[in-house]
């Protein structure tokens, strides 16, 4: 498999009152290409800074990426200039965000918004442009196209805006689209709509999809492989089924446990103790150590190495460095 | 058999919008011919996709508003047309949980305030008093007195659920209506959440009026379920029976487009085409017939009776069911 | 759209009346006999009578209102009392002279507040943002009179630049209008600067940074045009100091206009032109909100939409 | 770091540290320099209106014919006016004047202005549109010219500045009012309140009117400084206080004859309206970087 994506201990922080804050210590994963990878986590878990990293959309912000690689083809996105990255954003990676209802802009006609990127990055003539805009527009599904692009956004709903944003983003092509909670707003029966298409366009294209969400339903039904974060840090990565019969780290676990599934009967659900912990006070050692069923003395101590497994899989946690522990990272 | 402790029959809602930014007046029916009962000490979930009137259920049997149709019973009283001053009573009975946390909580109001403000409103405990009840119910929710002399936003989202449920039980209400209680919060906290629903429904015999969107979550704490679509309940039953043996085309498109946890079980969606009309214009006939997979004529002109299902306590409002 | 006009208009008359009565009862609350003032000191009680007579100030009140509101229907905004000339004849002469002024003032202080603002915004906590809001937060601190006293002092009467008063030829309009639009500047300036910040961290910003956009494209395209919506309606409200400060800025520079005339007025007591004047202010101010209300649903699709 | 400890069976962690709104706001409060200078500046301003006349150097209503129109200088630290008045002593004296002026008609209109919006806001329905509709013909006079017309009628004096200046603050404040207790009356914890049966006069003073106390605190700050400037602009005018007045604004007005000539005259005063007005500002701005919820979570 050929890799389209390779981030290596990528750390971001930002900065308030003068104090530097670290929300990403050092994650590592991949991405191949034709691949659709999720990125699971919970609120703070900084998955999404994850994302914006990639993007190194950090204006307006104080964000920063203080550390690591992001290795995109051939080229370290760390280090590039901000206009070498603008002829990436929107070009080969693409981005659509959680709030279909926010992320267009309210006072500019749908076609307008929808040409922007491909006028500046195809570099066609208004007829053309146009032309491609409509054909964009249809393949995400939406009826009345050639009216559409004269309407503003407020006259759709928020399943249609969602089509206009992975219309815009598919627009140029790109070579990686990064989904943050594309459905995480919308009703169930539109989520599978949205779902559907994203994975149709997939795989027409054979597109690279970094698939950002906190449902595990969702991740199941749509990606290859699976990385997990907590507290900033990579903690699983699995292949999809393997993560979801045998996961590694118990939080993981508890994760999986969590969710009510259909169908299944369960008096009790299991439950991960605790809560997600503030990033500006984090304990010491393995993040996950107080919340934590299968906790040793050693986990309050030191933070896990990220351990190497069979099929490809890593697990950052303690439990598992006596199995593969010559293999650290 | 157990009491019943709501029953609510033809309820009805409309809301006049203004149409525009002129005079003439839209009306919005969010609510439209909604009767389902719930026993003593049973949970019924009210599901549906946003916009088909469920929370606007829960609004009207609270009383937050007034129904403009239909009878609310509840414990042997008809509430539904009563005037504030009447409804004090009822007030002290249900108790409504909501889904923000961070919202629903008063930040400028210690814990002790916040759970004991029923109290203050309805009894004429002393100070004293009412923080040694408040201390006790805090222990009864997962946390403590230490607590209690906080400000809510120093909380994280799940612990700011446990200080609204604490709210919701301290006046030992019968019904506790949840608008979405969890679905604000991580998936982690959030079976801390339901886990912790069920043991005190069990513990205090509490009857449940449960909002959601989220079949998987339904599933797990109800008894009985309505699928509601529109303003209207398309389809009612216990909860085995709704999901394994949906009638209506509309629950089983809604339980096959939930993702389930599990890449085995990938499989093939019933995708429902376009978007949920807008219920100011609602469809004629069955409301859900411009999106059926399976609609026929008579559906866009009729109205669909409900019907009797397959088992007891099942019901279905849709042309295709023979009763 | 029309429709909307419409209904605007229509919502204005009901306003327009009230605040026609409101003036006319209580400009006649003043103290102090006009008649008496009109006859002079010497009058002897006669005299004064047919005066007030003549003047129909002995007529019940309501009949007074009855054809003053008959008048006014005429285009005929009475008599002045000071000068028995028709107010209209006073007006004339005033009239565009203290347009002109609050114009000139509006239009400086749109662009160099929304130019401040904007930059400010962009820069935030940089040496612009800082000089930006350093400036705007004294402009609205300054009292106008001073603020014209110190420039009539350093323009006018040490360098000799622009005359110190009247109404004669462009120089003259140069420092009034600083004067009267230094305040409204600020507060544009201050209002832009706070309301681009908000746009800028809306969702759409972050989809045209994705897009690969430019902040040069970004902040005018995307951020501005929203963040404008807001200021508009701002914008209008503001042009009230613009009426009221005219007063003040008439009677620094002597200038010739409506404002000057309003504050000579009361001082004699002048009924019908201070009720025409207020009349005048009144309306012009919620004509200016007309428009801007009208200006505000052309910018925002929404409401455009929706009507 | 810290101290954390864990505290029950749900195992949840909160730090130590007892959080208080009070400590809260000095903490932010202190972060805000300029502000905290300001307000350093306004407290001296209150002290000095207070203790004004025990502590002038000179009587600051005597004439004193031999001193007139003295440049600043070490016997007359701001130079003497027309009279021969030290303008320094008159300043001092007349700041209890505008600091009162201003105080109080600003928390005339913002009792009468928070109450109407109050009720407005909570009750909606006729009394909402009646008291709406009144304060549009309110808004229908542009601000000062509203003053200038109440002073007008009831004549000039510093009373009716008060009165003036306070009945033009009330519409403002009733918008502002109404549309924080709209906001609020849509928050979930009113509903919750509703749900529990609690009165109107509980929703509105435990749930509502703490709402709004953010940006009414805000508005009052910064309309403290339009009321400074309104009033002095009607003493300039003449319809505020009489000439001999300490009045800043009545002692700008009395210099402008002798601008050219001695131009402190007229630059004391000027000075002292601008700092103070410019103190409240900042002040306000302040405020509303630590009050304003919109702004708080940046």
């Amino acid at each position: 498999m050929e890799k389209l994506l390779q981030i290596e201990k990528l750390e971001t922080e930002f900065t308030k009152d003068k104090q530097a804050l670290k929300i990403l210590h050092g994650v590592n994963f991949h991405i191949n290409k034709g691949e659709v990878l999720g990125l699971v986590g919970e609120s703070g878990s900084g998955k999404s800074l994850t994302s914006l990293s990639i993007m190194k959309l950090f204006k307006g912000t104080s964000g920063e990426i203080s550390g690591g690689r992001i290795q995109f083809n051939d080229q370290d996105l760390t280090n590039i200039s901000e206009s070498d990255m603008r002829k990436i954003r929107g070009k080969q990676i693409a981005m659509i965000f959680q709030e279909p209802m926010t992320s267009l802009n309210p006072v500019m006609k749908i076609g307008e918004q929808l040409l922007e990127p491909i006028r500046l990055h195809l570099g066609l003539k208004e007829k053309q442009a146009k032309a491609h805009a409509v054909s964009i527009l249809k393949k995400v599904g939406i009826p009345r196209a050639e009216e559409i692009i004269n309407e503003f956004p407020h006259q759709l709903s928020g399943g249609m805006r969602q089509r206009i944003m992975i219309a815009m983003a598919i627009s140029c092509n790109p070579q990686l689209l990064i989904a943050d909670e594309p459905t995480t707003a919308l009703d169930v029966t539109i989520q599978a709509q949205i779902l559907d298409l994203m994975k149709q366009l997939q795989q027409k294209e054979n597109m690279s999809v970094l698939l950002i969400t906190h449902d595990l339903g969702v991740v199941a039904e749509m990606c290859d492989r699976v990385v997990v974060m907590y507290a900033g840090r990579v903690v699983e990565e699995a292949d999809v089924f393997e993560l979801f019969e045998s996961p590694k780290h118990p939080y993981t676990k508890g994760l999986i446990g969590s969710v009510p599934k259909l169908g299944q009967k369960k008096e009790k659900l299991d439950s991960i103790k605790g809560n997600v912990p503030d990033p500006s006070n984090l304990p010491k050692g393995c993040k996950f150590a107080p919340r934590c069923n299968n906790v040793m003395p050693i986990c309050y101590q030191e933070e896990p190495p990220d351990l190497k497994l069979e099929n490809g899989r890593s697990c950052s946690c303690w439990l598992y460095k006596e199995e593969r522990g010559d293999i650290c990272v | 058999m157990s009491n019943t402790l709501l029953k609510v029959s033809g309820l009805r809602k409309s809301f006049s919008i203004p149409d525009g930014m002129f005079g003439k007046k839209k009306l919005l029916k969010a609510v439209h011919d909604v009767s389902f009962l719930i026993p003593e000490g049973k949970t019924f979930s009210l599901v549906g996709e946003s916009g088909c009137g469920k929370s606007t259920t829960g609004r009207l049997i609270s009383r937050l508003i007034a129904p403009s149709e239909g009878e609310i019973w509840i414990d042997g009283e008809e509430i539904s047309q009563r005037k504030e001053s009447q409804l004090k009573a009822m007030r002290k009975k249900v108790q409504m949980i909501f889904q923000d946390p961070y919202a629903s909580l008063n930040p400028r109001m210690k814990v002790r305030d916040i759970v004991g403000e029923p109290l203050a409103i309805h009894t004429k405990l002393s100070k004293a008093e009412r923080n040694k009840q408040v201390s006790e119910i805090l222990e009864v929710v997962g946390l403590s007195e230490y607590h209690a002399h906080r400000y809510a936003h120093e909380f994280s989202g799940g612990q700011r659920q446990r200080i609204g449920i604490a709210r919701a039980l301290i006046m030992k209400p019968k019904l506790i209506i949840a608008d979405e209680p969890v679905s604000a919060l991580d998936v982690s906290i959030q079976s801390q959440i339901l886990n912790l629903l069920k043991d005190l429904q069990a513990e205090f015999q509490l009857t449940y009026l449960f909002i959601s969107h989220d079949l998987s979550v339904v599933e797990h704490i109800s008894d009985h379920i309505g699928v509601m679509y529109l303003g209207t309940i398309v389809e009612s039953g216990p909860k085995e029976e709704i999901f394994s043996n949906p009638q209506h085309p509309y629950t089983k498109a809604l339980l096959s487009s939930i993702p389930i946890p599990d890449p085995r079980l990938r499989r093939e969606r019933i995708i429902l085409q376009g978007d949920l009309p807008s219920p100011v214009n609602p469809p004629t006939g069955c409301r859900f017939h411009t999106r059926c997979p399976v609609a026929m004529d008579i559906c866009k002109v009729m109205e669909p009776p409900v019907k009797k299902g397959p088992t007891a306590d099942h019901f279905v409002a849709c042309h295709l069911i023979e009763s | 759209m029309l429709q909307y006009i419409i209904k605007r208009i229509l919502e204005m008359i009901p306003i327009l009346f009230i605040v026609s009565i409101l003036i006319f009862f209580f400009t006649h609350l003043i103290p102090g006999d006009p008649a008496r003032l009109v006859a002079g000191k010497d009058a002897t009680l006669e005299e004064v009578t047919i005066i007030r007579a003549e003047l129909g100030l002995d007529k019940p009140i309501w009949e007074q209102y009855g054809s003053y509101m008959n008048h006014l229907f005429h285009g005929n905004l009475g008599t002045s009392l000071k000068t028995g000339l028709p107010v209209m004849d006073l007006f004339v002469d005033r009239f565009m002279p203290s347009i002109y002024l609050t114009l000139f003032s509006m239009v400086w202080a749109l662009v160099i507040g929304l130019l401040i603002g904007t930059l400010s915004a962009v820069f935030k906590n940089k040496w612009p943002d800082y000089f930006g809001m350093v400036t705007a937060v004294s402009g609205i601190s300054l009292p106008g009179f001073w603020l014209g006293l110190i420039l009539i002092q350093i323009f006018s009467v040490q360098l000799g630049w622009f005359p110190t008063g009247g109404a004669e030829g462009w120089k003259s309009y140069v420092l009034p209008s600083i004067t009267l639009g230094a305040g409204i500047m600020s507060m544009l300036a201050r209002f832009t600067r706070s309301s681009l910040l908000e746009t800028l961290k809306a969702d759409f910003i972050r989809t045209g940074r994705a897009k690969g956009l430019k902040e040069s494209v970004v902040i005018p395209k995307h951020a501005l045009r929203n963040s404008l919506i807001p200021v508009v309606t701002i914008a209008g409200l503001q042009f009230g100091f613009l009426l009221g400060g005219s007063v003040v800025v008439e009677t620094v520079f002597s200038f010739p206009g409506m404002g000057r005339l309003l504050i000579d007025s009361i001082a004699f007591r002048d009924y019908p032109v201070i009720q025409a004047e207020l009349l005048l202010f009144s309306l012009e101010f919620i004509l200016v909100n007309l428009l801007v209300d009208i200006l505000y649903s052309f910018l925002n699709p929404k409401i455009r939409y929706v009507a | 770091m810290e101290l954390s400890k864990t505290v029950n069976q749900s195992n949840t962690i909160i730090t130590e540290k007892k959080y208080s709104p009070l400590k809260e706001f000095w903490k932010n409060w202190k972060r805000q320099k300029t502000a905290l200078w300001a307000s350093f500046f306004i407290l001296l301003l209150i002290i000095i209106a207070v203790v004004g006349p025990y502590i002038a150097p000179y009587d600051p209503y005597k004439p004193d014919y031999n001193s007139m129109l003295q440049g600043p200088g070490s016997k007359h630290f701001a130079g003497t006016d027309e009279y021969g008045r030290d303008i320094f002593s008159r300043l001092l004296v007349g700041s209890r004047i505008s600091l009162s002026v201003s105080f109080l008609s600003v928390f005339l209109g913002a009792i009468v202005g928070t109450i109407l919006g109050l009720i407005s806001g909570y009750f909606g329905g006729w009394l909402d549109r009646f008291i709406m509709r009144s304060s549009d013909v309110m808004f229908a006079f542009p601000d000062l010219l509203l003053a200038i017309a109440i002073v007008a009628i009831l004549g000039p004096g510093l009373n009716n500045v008060v009165i003036a200046v306070s009945i033009f603050s009330v519409p403002s404040f009733a918008r502002l009012v109404r549309g924080a207790t709209l906001e609020a009356k849509e928050t979930v914890f009113v509903e919750a309140a509703k749900s529990m049966g609690a009165s109107h006069f509980r929703i509105m003073f435990q749930h509502i009117l703490p709402e709004t106390l953010g940006s009414l605190i805000v508005f009052i700050s910064m309309r403290i400084g339009t009321a400074i400037l309104a009033a002095s602009s009607l003493s300039f005018l003449g319809l505020g206080a009489s000439p001999e007045t300490p009045d800043w604004g009545a002692m700008l007005s009395l210099g402008r004859d002798y601008l050219g000539t001695s131009s402190h005259v007229v630059m004391m005063p000027g000075i002292a309206i601008f700092l103070t007005v410019l103190a409240f500002n900042v002040v306000g701005d302040g405020l509303r970087d630590v009050l304003d919820p919109k702004t708080k979570n940046e």
